[in-house]
């Protein structure tokens, strides 16, 4: 058993509070992401956990053991750092072979060991270099081969591709959460790409200002984020926010986009006649033809093709930017006048003012440390 | 048996608190130097006393008579104007001139590994004989130094027996000794820095001045704070080079604090006057390391910001 | 930085040259006089050629001295010995303290430990002078005038600071999480000690320990104040070649060329760590 | 003993061989010196044990402290006998004369019980007295119980003698009756004029008579003996060695005094009278125009040295320091002479400033009556003797060494002109300093201003001026003045 739970931890840096009062649970073989900006504190979680700082209050417990006050080294944990730690002094096979020796394992359980979680990661060939003479990508499989091979039941992987260039990173993308679940490890994952996140995790934490903003699946997260800021950060491209004063009429609640009334599925009679930001992921929005049904007139200001997709740039007639998305070969607009229109079902609505989303439900939104 | 069990049984051996590990580290230094702090305390008694050692007798508490007498003394103004002129001078030009061969030396080759462990060899020369060493070769007659100045048309050049050239001097031969040290500290600097700005810099065809002083010497900061600092109390306390080639002289050209301090003590044996003045040392070097080290600190703080 | 022009590598080249002349020679000066007697040594105006003669190292490794006043006993074969002895052990020492206390002072920002560390180094600006005296008197007490026990514990106040403030900047320098992902690996705070901080910083000991020995090397005055005739270091040794009867600069000349060699050997030994910083190529980039 | 060194021994005996070469051939049989010395010196030492007991204090052991010079060479070379005399053990420590005095000064201000004797000057006396390090050496002297009967104190040069005895008191007189007796003479300095035969010969110039001759003489030598030789050579260092050597020596010719005692015992500075003043701006235009060129820095060392290699003409120094620049590898050694110098046409003799290297017993010693036998018998006669007809023991303190035939031989044979010059100028020799405890800071201070003088710094009157008033300063805040 290796579950993780923290209760109330604070940690300061001189009158800076780096952690306020967290509060977080990681069940046995579960992959947690940390996902949030720099300096949101996920680092510091994951090095509190890791046991290389000390919390200022709270507990940390592994396995149900409080292991607060235990030294790193007696946590069982594995931890790839974001820029790999590798010893520079140490050939690769002895960087990945070091959590063995500590365990004063013989040198015929290191080899095979250090060898097979090698080959899993592609980098038999590459042992006897020393990181000097490894490229990144290989720096960071010996970094993540290092975490491995102990076989340790809690992983602390802080942004490990983020040092790496785009293509490794799309395939390591695909192949770290087969390899997660294979070891069947309990795994904290720190990363600042949503994308990253939403691949790999079970369950999201977002973080920012040393709080946990939003604890969720990642389709939770997506669909129903707790804020402006978590909306913003999902998403490629960025979520359409724009300033709406909801309403009401007989059909139910609407707000006004370019004079035509979008009405909006959800629970937001709160929300009426308070200043509002609406957010439209880009692919809630469709090119229709003139006099559709809540067509609303844009000019087409840009196109540029994105992944699979092709995001369009346009501009309504109060020369508001809003950002089209739909899948590549798909017909659509590439200049000139267009209409569109919205899918108010997938519309977000949020509180001007506060940025916390209007109508949850089914969203768990995380407040100073209370689990909701 | 999990990994976590195994090593979790691990507490009970061999440990060290956390909280107490640091200081168990630094304790014996620290002891070992405390040692001499009741000598130096002794000292500063001492500078509180009219003491001289051919006058046991008349050996009581002055208080601050000591301090007080040299605010009117021309000769303790003059002490402390021509240690801090030479301490000033040594330290700016051993370090432009460390810092130039450092960045000469830079790039990683056997000849240069060579030349700048040859040039190390004025450090391994006591300071005294060098001192004895430079006397010699700038006698008027013996001298190559003074032949060689003659052949460029310097015929009557004085050297250290000249007022207006026994600074020059004394700090020509400063330079020589030292600027070895502060050269391999930078040059050590030097070849720790990552490459990657230099690099990115080049790509981007940034001027080298510009990547001179905005990459390579704010990174190099703290080690030319260390080797500054080192050099600078070693400077502002320099014995050696000054007594060997003039013992303070001509006239009162190189009374520094350590010559009249070493001259009241083993000639005149006044104990009260020459602990004061090193007092006084004591108190200037205080006050210009603190400088250095909240420097130093705040620049490592923000260094490791930055990582 | 490989796109240097032609005119910049002459520039560089003759830069580097006045450099080495300035520094070689008087160095080269000195070998020379070691191979000549006073007579040739003062000659008006001075002159390259000369007969060379292994008299000088002949006087002094034998401990023969022929001057003007007859032959003269010296000990300078027992001072050099001496220095290394005083050198090795006071270095040897102050490492042992100094590199631990470093590492605390690096690694772990403790109450006072900044208080610490200042003190430590505000030992460097006693002037010796300073202590010298009440030291004898106190040394004579606890039976530690004239040991060298009593010596090496002095020659720590020129070797500790020096290697304290040193090697704590190059522990420092070496990025945190690389013992961190030590320890998480199952490491002991000791372990990573020494298998970790100490090779990466290694090339920073070498320099500071280096630095030290030079210094504690050079030094004369705790030594000739503190202890007897035979336990003198190698600069008291040299001036006892300005005798009465005249300086003998061949004799001086060819024991600096001797009190440098070993410590020349020792820095050739050395050099690649000395030159070569921190160790660290890999992790920052 | 092998052949090779009784052949070598008799050979010198003989009158074949001279000391050097003896020595020289011992030590390439592999003998020290010192124990030469030893063989040579047995027949004495059995002569010595006569009328006194020697071994009073068998199977103790003192120690020394020396400076490496050839007073302690000599000294250490006949040692062997003193042990075989008494049966005592005699230990030492030398160190080099560049940081002998700070070693002597660091063992004592520690009251170290280290060492028993030691070596001084006696100008260090009127430092180590007050301050209660050295024992006054009257009670020994003086006890017949303690001192064996040939000891002769009599015997000692008084001018010498006298001058290593003082009472004590700022201003008090040196050889007074109630004076204490620091330390005992071992060996002295004059200071007269060494010069380059040849040299002078060759620019024409005699020995100069006085001051006015001496700056002629200088400037002549200068200007036409070429080469790069100047004409005359004296310390010039920012220390009191630049001040008491011929320095003193001319300017106390002149009646001149450093300080003035008071009928009271209050000292004040004497060196701004009109007299003084003329004094000094002979000798410092002497320099400007004859003197080295880098006078400032110049201690014995390049005093001596310059003239060894020929880069001077003459010094007006220590007689000992010529002496040894006669011999040796010098390039000058066989080629220098000496002649007594009087500064003062009106003065009826010279009056040199002296040195003295003695010999004094540290306060801290267990045993004096022990340390008092070994002073006694390397301040005695035989081996006053032993050292100045074997070593290069010059000059002796006692008279009946300068009387022996040997000796006067000796330095005749390959020192022209010293023995004439000792016997025109011991008569007058005495320290011609004030006694008094702030003799350092005081000559340190001359010296600076003489090196503000020579560089121009300061007009000559206006610098004495501000000597006397800083000095007289200095006098009345140490209680003196």
């Amino acid at each position: 058993m290796a579950s993780l739970e923290l209760r109330n931890v604070v940690k300061r840096y001189k009158s800076q509070t780096v952690l306020d009062n967290l509060s977080l649970t990681v069940a046995d073989g579960e992959t947690l992401v940390l996902f949030g900006p720099s300096g949101a504190g996920k680092t510091v979680l994951l090095r509190l956990v890791a046991g290389v700082i000390d919390p200022d209050e709270g507990k940390i417990l592994i396995g149900g053991d409080d292991m607060t006050d235990v030294d790193a080294e007696f946590r069982g944990i594995g931890m790839a750092f974001q820029n790999f730690a590798l010893f520079p002094h140490m050939t690769a096979f002895d960087n990945i072979a070091t959590p063995l020796e500590a365990k004063r394992s013989s040198q015929s359980v290191i080899k095979a060991g250090v060898e097979s979680v090698a080959k899993l990661l592609k980098i038999a060939h590459v042992l006897s270099h020393k990181p000097r003479a490894l490229s990144n990508g290989q720096k960071q499989r010996t970094a993540l081969a290092r975490a491995l091979v102990g076989s340790p039941p809690l992983l602390l992987l802080d942004d490990p591709l983020r040092n790496v260039d785009a293509k490794l990173r799309f395939e390591m993308r695909l192949e770290l959460p087969r390899l997660l679940a294979d070891r069947g490890a309990t795994v904290v994952y720190v990363t600042q790409d949503y994308k990253e996140a939403m691949a790999l995790g079970d369950r999201i934490a977002v973080m920012s200002q040393g709080v946990i903003r939003q604890l969720g699946t990642p389709e939770q997260i997506y669909r129903e984020p707790a804020n402006i800021e978590i909306a913003r950060l999902f998403g490629d491209p960025t979520i359409n926010l724009l300033d709406v004063k909801p309403a009401r009429d007989t059909r139910g609640i609407y707000v006004g986009l370019s004079n035509v009334q979008v009405h909006l599925a959800g629970a937001y009679e709160t929300a009426v006649g308070r200043d509002c930001v609406i957010g439209l992921r880009p692919e809630a929005l469709s090119f229709v033809e003139e006099g559709a049904p809540g067509a609303i007139p844009v000019t087409v200001e840009a196109e540029t093709p994105l992944n699979e997709k092709i995001v369009t740039l346009v501009r309504t007639v109060r020369g508001r930017e809003v950002l089209v998305s739909r899948p590549a070969g798909t017909p659509g607009r590439s200049e000139g006048k267009a209409h569109i229109s919205v899918d108010g079902k997938s519309a977000l609505l949020f509180d001007h003012a506060s940025g916390e989303r209007i109508g949850s439900k089914n969203v768990v939104i995380l407040r100073n440390g209370e689990a909701a | 048996m999990t990994a976590a069990t195994t090593q979790r049984a691990g507490p009970s051996g061999f440990r060290i608190s956390k909280r107490v590990l640091p200081y168990v580290l630094s304790l014996p230094a620290l002891l070992v130097c405390i040692g001499i702090l009741i000598p130096f305390l002794t000292s500063v008694v001492y500078s509180f006393q009219r003491y001289r050692l051919s006058q046991p007798w008349a050996r009581q508490f002055n208080w601050g008579d000591n301090y007080i007498s040299f605010f009117t003394d021309p000769k303790f103004w003059n002490t402390l104007k021509v240690s801090l002129l030479y301490a000033g001078t040594t330290v700016v030009l051993e370090l432009l001139l460390g810092l130039a061969i450092a960045m000469l030396l830079q790039k990683r080759s056997t000849l240069n590994n060579f030349i700048s462990i040859m040039l190390l060899m004025p450090l391994m020369t006591a300071p005294a004989l060098a001192a004895l060493m430079w006397k010699l070769m700038t006698n008027p007659g013996f001298g190559v130094l003074s032949y060689l100045a003659s052949l460029i048309g310097l015929q009557d050049f004085r050297w250290a027996s000249s007022p207006s050239t026994a600074l020059f001097t004394v700090v020509l031969v400063d330079i020589w000794v030292y600027t070895p040290f502060i050269m391999i500290l930078l040059l050590a600097g030097l070849r720790s820095l990552p490459t990657q700005p230099f690099e990115a810099a080049a790509l981007d065809g940034v001027p080298r001045s510009f990547v001179f002083f905005r990459i390579t010497l704010p990174m190099l900061t703290p080690y030319i704070l260390t080797a500054t600092l080192f050099r600078l109390l070693d400077s502002i306390q320099q014995f050696d080079i000054i007594y060997a080639m003039t013992q303070g002289g001509p006239g009162d050209t190189l009374t520094v604090f350590q010559v009249e301090a070493y001259l009241n003590f083993f000639q005149s044996t006044n104990v009260g006057r020459s602990a004061a003045l090193m007092i006084i040392l004591w108190a200037i070097t205080y006050f210009l390391s603190n400088i250095f080290i909240k420097n130093w600190l705040r620049l490592r703080e923000r260094a490791r910001g930055q990582a | 930085m490989e796109h240097t022009s032609l005119l910049e590598r002459i520039l560089r080249g003759v830069a580097l040259t006045l450099v080495v002349v300035f520094f070689m020679f008087p160095i080269a000066w000195i070998f020379m006089m070691s191979f000549q007697t006073n007579e040739t040594i003062l000659r008006i105006p001075p002159q390259l050629i000369f007969e060379p003669t292994l008299a000088n190292y002949t006087a002094l490794i034998t401990g023969k001295l022929v001057t003007a006043a007859g032959t003269l006993d010296i000990a300078f074969m027992r001072n050099l010995w001496n220095s290394v002895f005083l050198s090795v052990t006071s270095v040897a020492v102050s490492l042992l303290l100094g590199v631990p206390a470093a590492y605390a002072f690096a690694r772990h920002k403790f109450r006072g430990s900044e208080d610490i560390a200042f003190t430590l180094l505000s030992f460097k600006f006693a002037p010796a002078l300073l202590v010298l005296l009440p030291l004898t008197l106190y040394f004579q007490k606890l039976g530690l005038a004239n040991t060298y026990i009593g010596l090496i514990w002095v020659y720590q106040l020129i070797c500790l600071p020096l290697i304290l403030w040193i090697v704590r900047g190059y522990f420092e320098d070496i990025p945190a999480d690389i013992e961190y992902a030590y320890r998480i690996g199952g490491h002991s705070w000791f372990a990573t000690f020494r298998k970790i901080a100490l090779p990466l910083a290694g090339p920073g000991i070498a320099a500071a320990g280096l630095l030290a020995f030079i210094f504690a090397w050079n030094n004369f005055v705790f030594a000739l104040v503190l202890a007897s005739a035979d336990k003198q270091p190698v600069t008291v040794g040299a001036l006892a070649f300005i005798t009465s009867s005249g300086i003998q600069y061949g004799q001086i000349s060819a024991a600096i060329v001797l009190s440098i060699t070993p410590t020349l050997a020792l820095a050739l030994y050395a050099q690649r760590y000395l030159v070569e910083g921190l160790s660290l190529g890999a992790v920052k980039g | 003993m092998h052949e090779k060194e009784k052949d070598l021994i008799d050979a010198f005996l003989r009158g074949q061989v001279d000391r050097r070469g003896l020595i020289k051939g011992l030590g390439a049989v592999g003998l020290a010196a010192g124990t030469a010395g030893t063989l040579l010196n047995l027949g004495q030492t059995r002569a010595l044990a006569a009328d006194f007991d020697w071994k009073a204090h068998k199977g103790k052991t003192i120690k020394l402290l020396l400076n490496k010079h050839p007073y302690a060479d000599a000294m250490i070379a006949d040692l062997e006998n003193f042990k075989q005399l008494t049966g005592m053990n005699v230990v030492y420590d030398v160190f080099p004369e560049d940081v002998y005095f700070d070693k002597v000064t660091a063992a004592l201000s520690a009251s170290s019980p280290e060492y028993d004797a030691f070596m001084t000057g006696a100008y260090m006396t009127w430092t180590y007295g007050p301050a209660g390090w050295i024992t006054d050496l009257n009670e020994w002297i003086k006890d017949p119980a303690k001192t064996n009967p040939n000891y002769a104190w009599d015997d000692f040069l008084p001018g010498v003698k006298n001058s290593c005895a003082w009472n004590g008191k700022p201003g008090g007189a040196l050889g007074s009756d109630d004076a204490k007796q620091w330390c005992i003479p071992w060996g002295f300095e004059q200071n007269n004029i060494t010069y380059n035969k040849a040299m002078f010969d060759k620019a024409g110039v005699t020995i100069p008579g006085n001051m006015d001759e001496m700056v002629a003489a200088a400037a002549k030598l200068t200007k036409d003996v070429g080469g790069g030789v100047y004409g005359i050579g004296v310390r010039g260092s920012r220390s009191w060695a630049t001040i008491h050597p011929g320095f003193l020596s001319a300017y106390a010719n002149f009646d001149q005094k450093d300080l003035n005692v008071s009928a009271d015992g209050k000292l004040s500075a004497a060196m701004n009278t009109a007299q003084s003043k003329a004094f000094h701006k002979q000798w410092v235009q002497m320099i400007q125009e004859s003197g080295p060129k880098d006078w400032s820095t110049y201690t014995w060392y390049q005093v001596g040295t310059d003239l060894g290699a020929g880069a001077s003409a003459m010094i007006f120094d220590a007689d000992i320091l010529g002496y040894f620049m006669n011999g040796g590898d010098n390039k000058m050694a066989g080629k220098l002479a000496f002649a007594s110098f009087k500064a003062n046409p009106a003065a009826k003799a010279p009056t040199p400033n002296i040195w003295i290297w003695s010999l004094a017993m540290s306060n801290f010693s267990k045993d004096k009556d022990a340390t008092w036998y070994f002073m006694q018998w390397a301040s005695g006669p035989e081996h006053g003797l032993f050292g100045a007809t074997k070593m290069d023991f010059v000059n002796p303190v006692r008279q009946s060494v300068w009387k022996d035939e040997m000796f006067r031989d000796k330095l005749n044979k390959s020192y022209p002109g010293y023995v004439e010059m000792f016997d025109a100028s011991a008569p007058g020799a005495s320290i011609k300093f004030t006694a008094q405890p702030l003799f350092f800071d005081l000559t340190t201070e001359w010296a600076a201003t003489l090196q503000k003088m020579v560089a121009k710094e300061v007009p000559v009157d206006e610098g004495l001026d501000k000597l006397a008033e800083s000095i007289d300063g200095q006098l009345k805040e140490a209680g003196l003045g």
